[in-house]
């Protein structure tokens, strides 16, 4: 039995937290995303499903205590937003290294530094290419709703356990501050018992000890480690790229824009279709994997690709990575916390294709 | 129908709860709808808006860069809205504090004197709900049943006693909103 | 024996009706308009001007600095 | 009228500070953020040391301070303003440099940059504005929120057994062989404001005299999150706050009172 | 002879407990670190809960503590052990759960994630490995490092003017409220390793109880880096770090002694 | 008079510091950078010059500290190694935003997270891409010698002064570790007046007050103040390009490498050109600005380029968005810690051409 | 009186020479052999082994774990 | 000329410093030198090893995957370093606690017995020198004079006296060095 509510994008992830059964959230209050914390608080998660709430002194302990909370195979979050992902990095790269699953949250604002707390997407290449130090990648998802803020919450946490890797909710202030319907899936029991071979739950002497660590000294063992780990995420590549199409089959110029910016193409879009101009929307779900491959095969019928982020332009390059510069691409997006309006995107959209009617492609 | 609203003021004049009331009343008549307010420090003294849709399609942008309805209760937000009206579209305001008044031709422009009114009823809290109910005069897309069932959702329950309050508001900012511009 | 009088000047559009000033005063010199400022504040006035000693009260823990204070003797 | 004759240059005794600079504060009507402001000011103004001195700003409320106080001011990063104050006093040990840091600022987020700064007796000087709350982001519980008290992240009141006690960073603090100077002040009534500036006054002194740290907290409202009047707030601050956070001088001269 | 005599398995007293693994351990000859593994391994194995521990080691010279504890571990980020903790213990509450620290990654690093997990009463044991120096990174100056301590970063021993004091963590921490038990002990002679011993068997026990944090410091050598044999190390250490940090119980039953 | 010495990279980091009048150093120890402070302290630097040395009580302190200094406009530096840098994101992205001038060094190591302490050159998109939040970047130095561990700390400075700019020197285990002859600079006068208008020095009745922050509340401004940082990249990517080549003139193969892999690839070059291969070298000194158009520039006349990074492969994308593509491109590396012999990246590059041969370019 | 006699058993190839077990020793019972294991350590031995009462002491203080003790009543 | 070199034994055995001293003696030559030491966290017991090349020509890589000579001091590092001499090149070694022989057909083998020399002379702190010596006997690159330089160099002055007895462990082991496979 579907529940519809009206909620604010970040109160149907904390919601969403809840019914997927999640075991634990520690976090540390930020705008714009401090309704997560306080929306488990004011219902207290803890009486309804025993999920484990915890507001921590910082985003670095935050971070630290999903490290601790994730080796015993339990469902743990965590969320901030720009700054607090920022202190988070040398955790975040802990936890890739030592390959548990988890779910992050990043609702972001606008950079750099304190910034201000408006809508951003600048945090584009801090999540899909690393913020953190070494090779490591996280399964990133950037959801476009507020009902996709609720389902990817389940999503996120299976994605983590599958490949036993962090997975960020790549979202931003418009997503996390908006009311809109959701339906909201059916409580999940906590699955309190754990039978995964590699978590911590005590050494009994039936099995070895586990031991969770991202170190190893011997430099050999630790480049068999990262192979490993860059298998994962060929893996990943190959099996969980997401993405939607809007008006893309006949289109001839698309918008690629992912999260709010695809909100605001795909009004774009319409109204360029009410113009008569063949335009379609590309939005990528998830950003690691990249569609990349998606991406190249849709390039040759396509005159030009206008990317379109609140960022100064950083998707922009794995868009030039996937279709190898077969089409011409460009970047839009106002940035620093601005929001750009459908009619910006739009007039974007028509200078290019101008200047594709004018040139060559 | 596609209503597109931006509803603006001062912080604490209950702005963003306008627009919460209008999206929930939205919902209740299948309707699909989205609420995206600005936000900011909680610090007192700034401005406030929230943009409100209410659209039996499916909504794509919830920034919007023009909008049918602007319900505008300050200065500041009069000067910056209005222009984003489309032509044929709404103007509603409180003109309590308003100097420099608005001067479209293109738009309908509806005044509510709902400061003054508020004061005189001596229920300066239902400030919003008088505009809210000047509001539905004009573009009745929700009914007053859905819209008070919005507010039952949008209180908690401790608020509940004041929703006849907030009705009779209603029901006066209905009586008396006047158009400006016949 | 001298008496010392006081007097405040209030800057209407800075006060935000808080009341600190007016439970601070001794004297129960001060009140609130019932005028709002600009800002939609309700301001600070001397409603009973004559029973001001300048002791500064109001002044010294008014938290937007709104007040300015005045004293003299009369002998 | 005699208030007329009164209002004349000559008989000024009080007037806001020029440090202060002429913005209109950002803050909620009644917050003692302001009148912090103002004395710290006050006391920089009257020791004549503006030109000398450098503030560091927190995250916060008082995020703003710059805008305010008409010195040369940075604002730092959540927390870390005791770090960002060693740095710049290291490398300039002879200018007065002073921190102006919430309770969530100082006693959470930048406990480690709070303890260290102080253990190595930088030579600065600490106002902690202690509200017992997150003002800034809305009211959530702060480490220094009492026992039992509701806010955004503690809706049923804050519960020690799981969320913690109120933590009495400044007695902390006090214990720490770099700390010179510490006092408890307030600023909710004119008596408690001129007690308190005089506390800053002496911590700002100190420097002058190479001490190591002094710090004083200011216990404060924050009406607007705690839910009341300003008038309201801070009777409750003085019936809660200050029986667990009792006001006056706790380290003076370098040793315990 | 008699010796062979003796040697026979109806007369052993004391073996290594199974549950120190059978690697060698990568300390130095000599080093503490190596006697405290075995006695947080002997009270776990005498108290029959290796089923029901989840240790976390830190980053410093036993950050390999999971290769010899024979038990689920996970190492930490530097620093970070008590958050760590706190995760596991919070998820798990009916495992017993413990940190193994050093002064650098508990004092330095970990200062404000040890204050607070202290603060909280996380139901949880605490310890502390306070050699005054970092081991691993070769023999840089700790919070804890003595004042006019020759090392690496302090060549000429350290200044407490511009290096700070020695810090007294575990003095702190004794007196935050969900701090329910606070020892200080040492582990260079077989009385003190009973002691420190029964030191940490309490601090299991407390667990138990659901008592908030039980802390342990040991004071140890770090003779390496001291550049002093173990022996010596030992000496040194009785005459110098003993008097700055004395043992014995400083917090028992959550009063103060 | 040139002073010839024989140091390890870290120490000539150090000496060069105390030499160009550095004013602060704050940081905290990590292997294999600590050699970095303790010179600094065993040469008492603070006697020599004034030059104050603190060992912070973490990185973030330190970060943070060097936040603060650097706002009193004198020349101030930091070092650490991976994880330690990744602990600075959040500080480095408020320098970033707040234009401040300062000199971060990163002595990488094998992650992801604690990963193991040997050389390592996988912090490469954390360094150039921004691991921080929001649209930033930093002016980033690859040294490849221990001369140029000396040389870069002036130039770093001046980088930093010119741009109002964090400067970042990405080393790595071999080149902090190594030993060389380094000739080093003449001792510059500590410069303790200065009259930037913008520094924090207290503000005197002859001007207004001076604020640093990277914070504004208002998103259109903060927008403005993102267009002067982007403008000021662009400005940086057009005149601050810095790259060696070695034996290029006739390649038709090359070798993309910077820091130790630089020098290993010089290695493979010569074995190469022993066999009569047309191998060359190009040794990208600045990340960014990366030497995007002098690499397209050469990539009609080449067949093929391998891209050596002691890392899963990042520096390859900077690569292929130089080229677009236009030649083939591939990437070979050790990582984790493991660094690649020269005969190892022979045989790749062998490889590669025999691929080329074989089939089309 | 009974008397009690003890002995203990070093395992050499742990032993790290560090010697805190001979100064632990109550009864002088330890020394270190002349030759060295395989780690290049001189390890720990019975110099004295009648003196040994077999009090612990020693492997209760042994960082490296290395030493069990053994121990008997004569009557 | 260029001569590379890899020096590989325990941690301890002074390794490191041995090759820190041919450096600073090849810089007073003015060669290029560079010294690259295997580096791990201070614990005791492992092993360590150190490529150190000496050349008249600019040096490029400084991380080498074969070396013309290898200074072997212990079982682990001649399994590990013997295979990667060049042919022709040198391989010397202690034979202390050296149980599976070198065997290498297309080299030239030399061992010094320094450890059984060092306590000899009881002077195991000169051990390494003897090491050097022999190395200095067999390649001659760097004069005598200059490897006394670069000791001087190397020691803090507070060691300097130190000096003549290490240029006697330095002869010693030019004396005692054999050549095994001739
Ligand atoms: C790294 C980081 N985390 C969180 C925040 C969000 N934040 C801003 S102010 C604040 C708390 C302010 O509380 P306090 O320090 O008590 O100051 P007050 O507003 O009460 O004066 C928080 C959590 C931030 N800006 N940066
Ligand atoms: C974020 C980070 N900073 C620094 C380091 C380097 N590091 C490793 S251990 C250590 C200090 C260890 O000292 P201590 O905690 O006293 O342990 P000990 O080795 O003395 O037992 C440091 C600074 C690191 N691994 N991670
Ligand atoms: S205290 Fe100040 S702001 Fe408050 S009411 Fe009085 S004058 Fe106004
Ligand atoms: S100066 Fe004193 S008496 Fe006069 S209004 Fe102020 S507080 Fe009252
Ligand atoms: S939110 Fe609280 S602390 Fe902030 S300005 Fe308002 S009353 Fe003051
Ligand atoms: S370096 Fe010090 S602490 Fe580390 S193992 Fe050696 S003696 Fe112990
Ligand atoms: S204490 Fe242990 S390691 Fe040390 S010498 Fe004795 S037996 Fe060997
Ligand atoms: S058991 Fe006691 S007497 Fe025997 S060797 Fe050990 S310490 Fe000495
Ligand atoms: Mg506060
Ligand atoms: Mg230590």
């Amino acid at each position: 039995m579907p529940e519809l509510k009206l909620m604010k994008g970040n109160e149907a992830i904390a919601e969403a937290a809840i019914r997927a059964g999640a075991d634990g959230y520690f976090g540390y209050p930020i705008t714009p995303q401090s309704e997560i914390l306080e929306y488990l608080m004011v219902e207290d998660a803890h009486k309804r499903t025993g999920m484990v709430i915890l507001q921590a002194e910082s985003e670095l302990a935050a971070i630290n205590m999903v490290y601790g909370a994730a080796c015993t195979g339990k469902k743990i979050m965590t969320s901030s937003s720009s700054p607090g992902i920022s202190l988070m990095q040398e955790g975040i790269s802990y936890i890739a290294g030592a390959e548990l699953p988890c779910l992050i949250v990043n609702v972001v604002r606008g950079g750099p530094g304190l910034g201000t707390i408006q809508p951003s997407q600048a945090d584009y290449f801090q999540s899909v290419k690393g913020g953190g130090h070494g090779d490591y990648r996280l399964i990133v998802l950037a959801p476009a709703s507020v009902q996709e803020m609720s389902d990817f919450v389940p999503l996120g946490f299976d994605l983590a356990f599958k490949y036993r890797i962090p997975v960020l909710i790549l979202s931003d202030g418009v997503i996390g501050q908006m009311m809109e319907k959701v339906d909201l899936f059916d409580q999940v029991p906590r699955a309190t018992e754990f039978d995964q071979s590699w978590v911590l739950s005590g050494k009994t002497h039936d099995r070895p000890k586990n031991t969770i660590t991202s170190l190893d000294l011997e430099a050999l063992d630790m480049e068999k480690h990262n192979h490993h780990l860059q298998a994962k995420y060929k893996l990943i590549e190959q099996n969980e790229v997401r993405y939607e199409e809007i008006l893309c089959d006949d289109a001839e110029f698309i918008f690629i824009a992912y999260g709010a910016s695809a909100r605001i193409c795909q009004k774009a879009t319409q109204l360029a279709r009410d113009k008569g101009l063949k335009v379609g929307l590309f939005r990528p779900i998830t950003l690691f994997p990249f569609p990349k491959k998606e991406i190249f095969a849709r390039s040759e019928k396509l005159k030009a690709i206008l990317s379109v982020e609140m960022s100064a332009g950083q998707m922009i390059e794995d868009i030039q990575l996937a279709t190898k510069f077969r089409v011409k691409s460009e970047h839009f997006g106002r940035y620093g916390g601005v929001i750009h309006s459908p009619s910006e995107v739009l007039e974007a959209m028509e200078n290019l294709i101008k200047s594709c009617d004018n040139g060559n492609k | 129908m596609t209503e597109e609203i931006i509803i603006a003021g001062f912080g604490g004049q209950g702005v963003l709860s306008m627009g919460k009331i209008l999206a929930y009343s939205g919902m209740m008549q299948d309707m699909e709808v989205s609420w995206m307010p600005s936000y900011g420090p909680e610090m007192r003294g700034g401005t406030a808006n929230v943009t409100v849709i209410l659209s039996t399609d499916r909504i794509n942008s919830p920034i919007l860069n023009e909008f049918d309805t602007a319900i505008i209760l300050n200065q500041q937000s009069l000067d910056k809205f209005e222009p984003l009206i489309k032509p044929g579209g709404i103007l509603l305001y409180d003109n309590s504090g308003i100097t420099r008044f608005p001067g479209r031709k293109d738009i309908k422009i509806y005044c509510v004197e709902a400061t003054e009114e508020a004061s005189r009823m001596s229920m300066v809290k239902t400030f919003n709900m008088i505009v809210l109910g000047a509001y539905l005069k004009i573009q009745p897309f929700v009914k007053l049943e859905n819209v008070l069932k919005g507010i039952a959702k949008s209180l908690p329950p401790r608020h509940h006693h004041t929703i006849p309050m907030n009705n009779d508001a209603i029901i006066r900012g209905m009586e008396i909103v006047t158009q400006e511009n016949k | 024996m001298a008496k010392v009088r006081g007097a405040i000047v209030v800057e209407i559009e800075r006060c935000k009706g808080c009341e600190i000033c007016i439970v601070n005063c001794p004297a129960h010199v001060i009140a609130l308009e019932h005028k709002v400022n600009s800002k939609g504040y309700h301001f600070a006035f001397m409603e009973n001007p004559d029973a001001c000693t300048g002791c500064t009260n109001c002044a010294v823990v008014c938290p937007d600095a709104v007040i300015t204070v005045y004293r003299k003797k009369f002998d | 009228m005699e208030t007329n004759n009164i209002i004349s240059p000559e008989n000024l005794v009080y007037k806001k500070t020029s440090l202060l600079t002429d913005k209109i504060l950002t803050f909620c009507p009644g917050c003692g953020h302001g009148t912090t402001h103002r004395i710290v000011m006050e006391v920089v103004d009257e020791m004549g040391i503006q030109s000398e001195v450098i503030g560091v700003a927190p995250v916060g409320c008082s995020v703003l301070a710059y805008d305010f106080m008409n010195i040369d001011m940075v604002g730092a990063a959540h927390g870390r303003a005791p770090a960002v104050a060693t740095g710049i006093k290291r490398v300039y040990p002879e200018k007065f440099v002073f921190t102006y840091q919430g309770d969530g600022d100082l006693a959470a987020i930048g406990t480690s940059e709070t303890i260290h700064a102080c253990n190595r007796g930088e030579n600065i000087t600490i106002v902690f504005i202690n509200n017992g709350i997150y003002g800034m982001t809305g009211g959530q519980m702060a480490p220094t929120s009492l026992e039992g008290m509701k806010t955004s992240t503690s809706p049923y009141g804050r519960n020690v057994e799981t969320m913690g006690y109120p933590l009495k960073i400044t007695d902390l603090i006090a214990r720490l062989e770099g700390v010179y100077y510490v006092s408890r002040q307030a600023v909710h009534t004119a008596a408690a404001v001129r007690k308190a500036k005089k506390a800053i006054r002496i911590a700002f002194e100190n420097q002058k005299l190479k001490k190591g740290v002094s710090f004083v907290e200011i216990v404060s409202n924050c009406n607007s999150n705690w839910k009341q009047s300003p008038v309201k707030a801070n009777q409750w601050m003085e019936e809660n706050m200050f029986p667990y956070y009792p006001l006056g001088d706790i380290k003076v001269g370098g040793v315990l009172v």
